[in-house]
């Protein structure tokens, strides 16, 4: 088997315990990261999901090199990226990029979308082929924004569009993978499904590599083809989708899964019989 | 004077919450270009109290660049004696009600020298002003580059200036800057002002910077300008320093005050600028003893001094509110 | 007799560019026991409805229309008899726990505060008491311990069951939850909504909730209204509006809702405005969002 | 000890009777801005701690009452007469009163005044008057009581004799000795601070309370014998200083005279208040005394183009004193003064070197005198000033005056507490200063003229002849004069050198201020003396009309 | 907690320490010779060296700042023999112009600066938090925007100008009060009242608008806070409410802001004590500083320096005391 585009191996990461500590005493550590190992092929998703403080943005964090690990590896195509100069650090964040949760947090408000967009070609130095008006209409439109926004400000979108401008900067240095850290949590179910769908198409087109944060198994069971629990700081269970949402191994996934809310199926399968009984009669 | 502390404080008390809010929903897309500050200058258009403040605040400018031009129509430059204008037998009196008012001298003439008011409050707008707005420029260069600094790095980056603001705000700023004015040379006393009034003064300014730096280092773009690879410099710079314009512009239109104040209050204990340049502060300083007696003397300066510090205070303060409510507060 | 019955409610607010309706010609009605869920998207108008019932509004809101509870009649109360209706008769959990609990005061003060306020002459001793008991039924563990705590010494979830047990705590007849979940994980979502449903057995307690995942709402309620801009599009039965929705935007909304046990496909999003439209309701949305 | 023409000069008293005889009792306020330098008379020596000494301490002479015939003259104070001098002029021999005692009750006898006098050598104490250091006789090395002991110069043969060796002869020897500090002390006292906060009273008061800074009360010094004492009445009970008061308030608290104030005395009034002054009620109340200082701008004579005699004179010439005295108050305030000894000082003559029309100067021969110096296009010069108001005026007028023969004067504004100590040095002094001389006794112009403008009294510190004058003809004729002790021709000769010596124009005079004085309604005695107090209100003479008052 | 107070109380020393430090160095550098001011009128260069050498001043400028720190703690004595002058612990130095230990200069002046600082702020904490919670009831009625340009307009009156025209009204035209002098309470309860009431309006006139728009803005964002909201919902009457639930938290900060405040008054209070003539420590630095007498002034701000300090500490204890959310879970 080839290599796969992104592995992490045995990641770990202690976080300071606020209020502990003092001049001459070391503070207390608080591992929030513990011992997490995966690896990504190209083309696939994979979800990471678990409870809240689990973990998984940490984790996220971590492959996408905001935080230094404590101890553990990642390799970007077999390369150890851990410790990265300033230089090379450049050419991982063109390879690797990240969609956040919030949309309207996530952007700058006081940028214009314009900015926004080629802000990440301008910090790595790299020219903006075409142009920046050009080009920022050129990656509206592969996100599905209406390129004469352009000027506009972050605030001046809805959620949904918001969010598209994250995954348009996001794609904006041709990034290999993308880490999106619960990037449709915050929407609303009716955008929610806009920007999976977006995703989906990005994958299909270009080929994308995701790692993909989400506490809402409905999305996941939609995007993922690995799917990774955590609890405090551990992967309990990683596998193919299906395999784990059909057979959870562990006993913590299959609490997750019983808590989910859902609508019941034989009303789904009601519904749909009733609204194709409709088409039919408008047809 | 000792009222600039509190200005200041309650200012930041106001100001600082509205950090971590973001930029709410600002103008209708139409205004897309200038989306805040466009909608900042509507709102504030509508605003009776502060066009009035801003519309003195304009005059004084304006009256302060074209001094030469005005003491050239009225006649009098601010340091002619006009003997005839005063009473020798009478301690130097302005001959004349209102303190000497007349066709020749439109405000009236300074007791004892019989130099010219109008000349003087002319040519003291320049000194009040010019000396105002440094301090405030300085300040506000100082309190946010070193603010943003703080509340971006943080450590010992932010240990080390934390250290410096609180060692400079346990000072007793006026007296110390009596203290160090009067042993000063005079040589160049307005420059001098400028940096000891800042020097005490950017901690104010840092400390509410630092804070909402703090918070806006929270959100979400500063990590999503990492992951695009900015450094250090330009996520203070380009990501966080355009988001604390409002905050700025805000502390800046409220210091400016405190700092006409801080001028007059330091020239009314004597350590101001040097005579025979006039300042508001000045005049009001050698007009007090008058007052009974001249008040016009008292009342002309003063009146004007007093004007342009409410014009700021209003000014900074509907900005304020106007700014809180397009943030969403 | 119906619990509930609201009545061509309208919430306006006066904005620069003329009046804007936040919620417009509501009605509702409840049965004593009854769960009534209310969905719809961000800003439509839901929490604004809760917030009309109780006649907390925000002042600068004009409240019409008419809302009965059993046969008292609700608008145009003066504040003395509405104080009396509220906490007491009508509770209410929000959306947000951390911020609608006051930081200065324990937990426990808080529940006592409600329970005296509505049985005066209460001794602290008793309304204590009724404060340990209520953290009990919320499933707080080593609950006499916990009252003495300050809210943010409580985790999200714990917080919000604070906020449930303080609404219960004067056994209230209607409770009115908006969004009592959304800042939640899923188990604690579960368990919260078991113990509505749990204490709406055990009491008789009727039910408002309020939420924008649909999911929960045909776990937990009986009847269900669709808003959407501040108007019911749609109102009817859970099973009904599961099964047969009438309106387009409920279908949509159903469509929209990626399943956990469905195929994998094209989610079917709901029409996107344009730009310029969603910005506008942004910005109207803006001081509640 | 002669008159010159400062007899009396009060010019003007309403009919408020500020000279009638005071009645037993009662307490008399001072309102004063500045508290004294010290209460140690051998550290301080100024017009306003001089007048407060003259209450708690004695001297073998000291100054006539202000109520006297002439109030300049020096006359018997512990001593039974003035000085017994030798026929060498070197040995000065004074004879003390009977009954004499310090407020302990212990006696005052020749070995206390003594060991008072040989105090002036201390080197940290003795930094008042510098007379006695500079005319009695002293070992070279001796350095007061307290480090090197007994002064052996000074005998006492008997309890009420002491005898004074003098360096070399020096007629007003009398004056010397009513010096603040040849006060009596009980021997071994008064070392390190022990005179700070406390003294040890020999006058008709004593100490009661004192706070630095804000208030000193006075009562009777039991011990004190009137018998013994002809220059004190004496007549209040007590009196209260209340120090550190705005001077504008002490104006209006004086014009407005609630409660205690009506028994209150005060300095000059401010300029601002002479306006004021004008209802019949307050116009009865105004005193007035001619100033005894002369106010004037040196010139540094060592720096060009000041060295050049013409560009003095152009300057003497162009100040306009008019100008001058307005800015300072205006003629009530103040008097344009042409010559360095001021009428009301001995020895002073009247005349106008450089005269203009209506005293606005004369700026024609001024420029013609530039012209000649070759400096038609002006120069720039430095004035240093003290950063106090009245004489920021002053320099601001000077500025205007001069700028009219192209003089662009800059002023050098220097704070206060430094100001005498940066003039005073030659090195750090710039082209002028303005600055003030009074008479140490304003008996003979003896001590006007020649600490200003010997050539040889220019020091590299503590300097007083800003001038730098150094000219041979006025020291010879400074030491000629000095020597005569026919004090009333020496005084006529004195007047001669002042317009000798401004010829040369080192200085130019500008005025002598005037005082303006507002006493409280109840107050009464009050007269001028020139050496007691530098011009104002002598104390001893001060009482209350009705003690029963305020 | 303790570890919290000595980690606070150690910075607050260090900053203490810079504060006397670059004092000491600022006066070191720029203030005249202090012997030459010892020496008086008629001096010669001999005196002021032996001057120099009885006070150290001829000494290294670290020994010379080792001996006034080691003097605030143990005392020092100046010079020897006869002439000594002791300076006993805490020993801020001696003024040789007024001859007195600057410590007792301060402890002397002190009870009238205390006088004016707690009457001052006793009257703008009334002030402000009425008038701020008042116009934060009547929130956008004529009432509340009367409070408002009021507290813009006494923020913008330089306080000596008021000073001026208030004696200028109520002690002469209106003879009312008399000039300002310190009275003892125990005097004359009345007269104190009476001379003290200027002053005290003077300097509280900054500080209760200050107050007024803090307290206002506070309340009416704590009345938006949904906690407020939730106890409406529980029925509380709205007195209670406002009492319970919005007035403590929104004075909280106004606590601490005060603290700083009346720690700050030293400075403060100079312009006021100096246009009244009122011998407080503040117009004592006025006066020191335009006779530039280095230890007073040294002393003062040494002594500000260290309530700010103090008022930062004191203000940091009591926030942890009274906002729950700051109590260290020990
Ligand atoms: N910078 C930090 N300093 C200290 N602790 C941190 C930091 N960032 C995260 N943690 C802690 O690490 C743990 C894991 O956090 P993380 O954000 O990765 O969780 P998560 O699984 O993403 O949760 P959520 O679903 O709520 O987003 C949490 O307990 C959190 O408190
Ligand atoms: N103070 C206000 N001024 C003007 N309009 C307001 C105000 N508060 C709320 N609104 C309007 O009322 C509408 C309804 O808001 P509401 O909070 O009820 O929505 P919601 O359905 O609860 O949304 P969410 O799911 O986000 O909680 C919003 O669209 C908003 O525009
Ligand atoms: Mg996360
Ligand atoms: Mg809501």
């Amino acid at each position: 088997m080839s290599t796969p585009l992104l592995r992490a191996t045995n990641l770990v990461k202690e976080f300071p315990v606020l209020g502990t500590g003092g001049l001459l005493r070391r503070p207390a550590t608080f591992r929030a990261v513990d011992d997490v190992s995966f690896e990504i092929n190209a083309g696939d998703t994979l979800a990471l999901v678990g409870e809240s403080g689990s973990g998984k943005s940490t984790t996220a964090r971590l492959a996408a090199r905001l935080l230094d690990v404590t101890s553990g590896t990642v390799e970007l195509d077999g390369e150890d990226v851990t410790r990265l100069g300033r230089a090379d650090l450049r050419r991982f964040r063109s390879e690797v990029q990240v969609v956040f949760q919030d949309p309207y947090s996530s952007l700058n408000p006081r940028h214009t979308v314009e900015r926004i967009v080629t802000a990440p070609l301008l910090y790595q130095q790299r020219g903006i082929p075409g142009g920046a008006r050009a080009f920022t209409r050129a990656l509206m439109e592969r996100v599905g924004l209406d390129p004469d926004h352009s000027q506009k400000y972050p605030a001046q979108f809805s959620g949904g569009q918001a969010q598209r401008i994250g995954i348009a900067r996001a794609l904006a240095v041709g990034p290999r993978v993308v880490v999106c850290d619960e990037a449709v949590s915050a929407l609303d179910v009716s955008v929610q499904a806009q920007v999976i769908n977006l995703l989906r198409e990005l994958q299909r087109e270009e080929g994308l590599t995701y790692l993909f944060i989400a506490h809402d198994l409905a999305v996941v069971r939609q995007i993922a083809t690995r799917v990774a629990v955590m609890t405090q700081g551990r992967i309990i269970e990683e596998g193919e989708r299906d395999v784990v949402f059909d057979a959870p191994q562990h006993e913590y996934t299959r609490k997750l899964l019983d808590a989910v809310p859902r609508i019941r199926p034989e009303w789904e399968r009601e519904r749909r019989r009733n609204a194709a009984l409709a088409a039919g009669a408008t047809a | 004077m000792t009222s600039t502390p509190t200005d200041l404080t309650a200012a930041q008390a106001v100001a600082a919450g509205s950090g971590d809010t973001p930029e709410a929903p600002a103008a209708p897309a139409a205004g897309a270009l200038r989306a805040g500050a466009g909608g900042t200058w509507q709102a504030l258009r509508r605003d009776v109290g502060a066009m009035l403040g801003l519309g003195y605040i304009a005059l004084v400018t304006l009256v302060a660049i074209l001094a030469p031009v005005l003491t050239a129509i009225s006649g009098w430059t601010p340091y002619e004696f006009d003997q005839t204008a005063i009473d020798p037998n009478l301690g130097g009196m302005p001959i004349g009600p209102w303190g000497g008012v007349s066709a020749e001298h439109w405000f009236g003439v300074e007791p004892g020298s019989g130099r010219d008011i109008f000349a003087r409050i002319v040519y003291g707008a320049r000194v009040s002003m010019s000396i105002a707005l440094s301090a405030t420029a300085l300040t506000t260069v100082l309190g946010v580059s070193l603010g943003l600094v703080a509340g971006y790095f943080g450590g010992r980056v932010d240990l080390v200036i934390s250290r410096v603001m609180d060692f400079l705000m346990a000072f007793p700023a006026l007296i110390f800057m009596i203290a160090v004015l009067s042993a000063l040379p005079a040589g160049n006393r307005s420059t001098l002002l400028v940096v000891v009034i800042s020097v005490f003064g950017w901690p104010y300014l840092a400390r509410i910077v630092r804070g909402q730096t703090m918070s806006l280092a929270q959100r979400e773009f500063v990590e999503a300008a990492r992951a695009a690879g900015a450094s250090g410099t330009r996520i203070v710079f380009r990501e966080i320093l355009p988001n604390l314009r409002s905050t700025i512009i805000v502390m800046a239109t409220l210091a400016v005050p405190g700092y006409v104040g801080t001028e007059a209050g330091l020239s009314f204990l004597g350590v101001g600028v040097v005579p025979p340049e006039p300042s508001w502060g000045q005049m009001i300083a050698a007009s007090v003893k008058w007052y009974a007696v001249d008040p016009a003397y008292f009342v002309f300066p003063g009146v004007c001094l007093f004007l342009l510090v409410l014009s700021f205070t209003v000014l900074g303060d509907r900005l304020r509110a106007v700014v809180d409510a397009q943030e969403g507060r | 007799m119906t619990l509930l019955q609201v009545r061509d409610l309208t919430v306006t607010f006066p904005t620069p560019r003329g009046p804007l309706d936040a919620v417009r010609s509501l009605d509702l009605d409840l049965e004593p026991g009854g769960a009534l869920g209310i969905v719809g998207e961000s800003g439509s108008g839901k929490s604004m409805t809760s917030l009309a019932i109780m006649g907390l509004q925000p002042r600068a809101a004009q409240r019409t229309g008419s809302v009965r509870l059993r046969d008292q009649e609700l608008v145009g109360l003066s504040e003395a008899e509405l104080r009396r209706v509220r906490g007491d008769r009508i509770a209410m959990v929000f959306q947000d726990p951390l911020s609608s609990l006051n930081p200065y005061y324990t937990v426990g003060l808080q529940i006592e505060e409600a329970y005296r306020a509505h049985r005066p002459g209460t001794t602290r001793r008793v309304a204590r008491r009724v404060a340990v008991e209520a953290l009990e039924r919320v499933h707080i563990r080593d609950a006499a311990r916990r009252v003495d705590h300050y809210p943010h010494q409580f985790s999200g979830g714990m917080r919000q069951r604070v906020m449930i047990a303080m609404a219960l705590s004067t056994e209230p007849e209607l409770l009115i939850a908006d969004e009592p979940t959304t800042a939640l994980d899923v188990t604690v979502q579960a368990q919260i909504l078991d113990l509505l449903q749990e204490i709406r057995r055990e009491t008789g307690t009727g039910l408002v909730l309020i939420t924008h995942d649909l999911a929960v709402v045909s776990e937990v309620t009986d009847h269900i209204v669709v808003m959407k801009d501040g108007v019911c599009v749609e109102r009817g039965p859970v099973e009904q509006i599961f099964t047969d929705p009438r309106h387009t935007y409920t279908q949509a909304l159903l469509d929209a809702v990626p399943r956990i046990d469905d195929e994998i496909g094209e989610l079917r999003a709901v029409t996107p405005g344009a730009a310029g439209d969603v910005g506008q309701r942004n910005e109207q949305n803006g001081g509640a969002a | 000890a002669c008159g010159g023409g400062g007899q009396n000069p009060s010019t003007s008293s309403g009919a408020g009777g500020f000279d009638a005889e005071p009645a037993e009792g009662g307490t008399v306020h001072v309102l004063q801005n500045a508290d004294f330098s010290y209460l140690d008379p051998a550290r301080g020596w100024d017009g306003g701690v001089n007048n407060f000494y003259r209450l708690v301490y004695r001297q073998l002479t000291t100054s006539a009452p202000g109520s006297a015939d002439d109030p300049t003259a020096i006359v018997p104070d512990l001593a039974e007469s003035l000085g017994e001098v030798s026929d060498d002029g070197l040995t000065w021999t004074y004879t003390l009163k009977d009954g004499l005692k310090f407020e302990n009750g212990d006696p005052i006898t020749s070995a206390e005044v003594k060991f008072g006098v040989s105090r002036a050598w201390d080197p940290e104490i003795g930094i008042g008057s510098p007379y006695l250091k500079q005319v009695i006789d002293a070992p070279e090395d001796y350095e007061g009581p307290y480090k090197t002991g007994d002064l052996p110069t000074i005998e006492t043969p008997d309890e009420q004799t002491i005898v004074f060796h003098l360096k070399k002869p020096f007629p007003e020897f009398d004056a010397v000795v009513s010096q603040v500090n040849a006060t009596p002390f009980p021997e071994g006292s008064g070392a390190g601070d022990e005179f700070i906060h406390e003294i040890v009273a020999s006058g008709p008061y004593k100490l009661a309370e004192y706070v630095p800074g804000s208030t000193i009360k006075l009562t009777r010094n039991e011990s004190w014998d009137a018998a013994t004492d002809d220059v004190r009445a004496a007549k209040p009970d007590g009196w209260e200083f209340t120090i550190g008061l705005d001077p504008a308030t002490i104006d209006e608290r004086l014009i407005a005279g609630q409660g205690t104030d009506v028994n209150a005395i005060a300095g000059i009034i401010q300029p601002a208040t002479l306006p004021r002054l004008q209802t019949p009620q307050l116009q009865e109340r105004v005193l007035q005394f001619d100033g005894i200082c002369t106010t004037y701008m040196g010139l540094n004579t060592t720096k060009a183009p000041l060295d050049d005699v013409r560009v003095r004179q152009a300057i003497s010439y162009a100040v306009d004193r008019n100008a001058i005295v307005n800015a300072s108050g205006g003629t009530q305030l103040g008097a344009p003064s042409t010559t360095i000894i001021p009428p009301a000082v001995a020895g002073h003559k009247d005349f106008d070197l450089y005269p203009s029309a209506d005293g606005t100067g004369d700026v024609e021969a001024a420029k013609k005198l530039l012209d000649e110096a070759g400096l038609s296009d002006g120069f720039t010069l430095t004035l240093d000033i003290r950063s106090q108001e009245s004489m920021q005026a002053q320099a601001e007028s000077i500025q205007q005056s001069l700028e009219r023969i192209g003089i662009t004067v800059e002023l050098n504004l220097i704070d206060t507490s430094t100001y005498y100590e940066t003039i005073g040095t030659p090195s750090q002094q710039h082209d002028a200063a303005i600055t003030g001389w009074c008479p140490d006794w304003a008996s003979s112009a003896a001590t006007f003229i020649p600490p200003l403008f010997d050539g040889r009294n220019i020091y590299e510190k503590g300097n007083n002849n800003l001038a730098q004058l150094d000219d041979e003809d006025v020291n010879a004729r400074i030491d000629e004069i000095g020597a005569m002790t026919d004090i009333a021709a020496a005084n006529e000769q004195w007047g001669d050198l002042d317009e000798q010596i401004l010829e040369l124009a080192p200085i130019v005079p500008l005025m002598v201020a005037k005082t303006v004085l507002l006493p409280g309604e109840n107050v009464t005695g009050l007269h001028s003396s020139a050496n007691a107090a530098s011009g104002g209100i002598d104390f001893v003479g001060v009482g209350l009309k009705d003690p029963e008052k305020g | 907690m303790p570890r919290f107070l000595i980690t606070r109380v150690a910075s607050g020393l260090g900053v203490l320490l810079l504060v006397c430090l670059f004092t000491y160095l600022i006066f070191f550098a720029l203030s005249p010779d202090p012997a030459v001011q010892i020496c008086g009128k008629n001096c010669t260069p001999e005196v002021i060296d032996q001057i120099r050498g009885n006070l150290g001043l001829d000494q290294p400028f670290w020994t010379q700042f080792f001996h006034f720190v080691v003097g605030i703690f143990a005392g020092r004595t100046y010079g020897e023999g006869a002439g000594a002058v002791d300076c006993a612990a805490p020993c801020l130095g001696y003024s040789f112009q007024s001859s007195q230990a600057v410590w007792d200069m301060i402890i002397q002046r002190l009870p009238v600066s205390a006088t004016i600082a707690v009457g001052a702020a006793v009257l703008w904490l009334l002030a402000g938090l009425a008038g701020g919670l008042l116009s934060a009831v009547k929130e956008g009625t004529f009432l509340d925007r009367f409070t408002t340009g009021l507290t813009l307009t006494s923020m913008s009156i330089p306080n000596y100008v008021l000073a001026l025209v208030l004696q200028y009204v109520l002690v002469v035209k209106l003879q009312w009060l008399p000039f300002p002098q310190a009275v003892a309470f125990a005097d004359d309860p009345g007269q104190w009242f009476a001379n003290f009431v200027m002053p005290w309006i003077v300097l509280a006139v900054g500080y209760a608008a200050a107050y007024t728009r803090l307290t206002r803005a506070n309340v009416l964002d704590v009345l938006r806070e949904n906690y407020v909201r939730t106890a409406y919902a529980k029925g509380l009457a709205q007195p209670l409410v406002w009492r319970r639930h919005a007035l403590r938290p929104a004075l909280t900060p106004i606590v601490t802001i005060f603290g700083m405040d009346f720690a700050g008054l030293l400075g403060g209070a100079l312009i006021t004590e100096t246009v009244f003539g009122i011998n407080g420590v503040g117009k004592m630095a006025a006066d020191s500083i335009a006779r530039n007498d280095q230890p007073v002034i040294m002393g003062v701000t040494l002594l500000a320096g260290f309530l700010v300090v103090v008022g930062n500490i004191v203000v940091d204890v009591v926030y942890t005391a009274i906002d729950p959310r700051v109590r260290v879970n020990a």
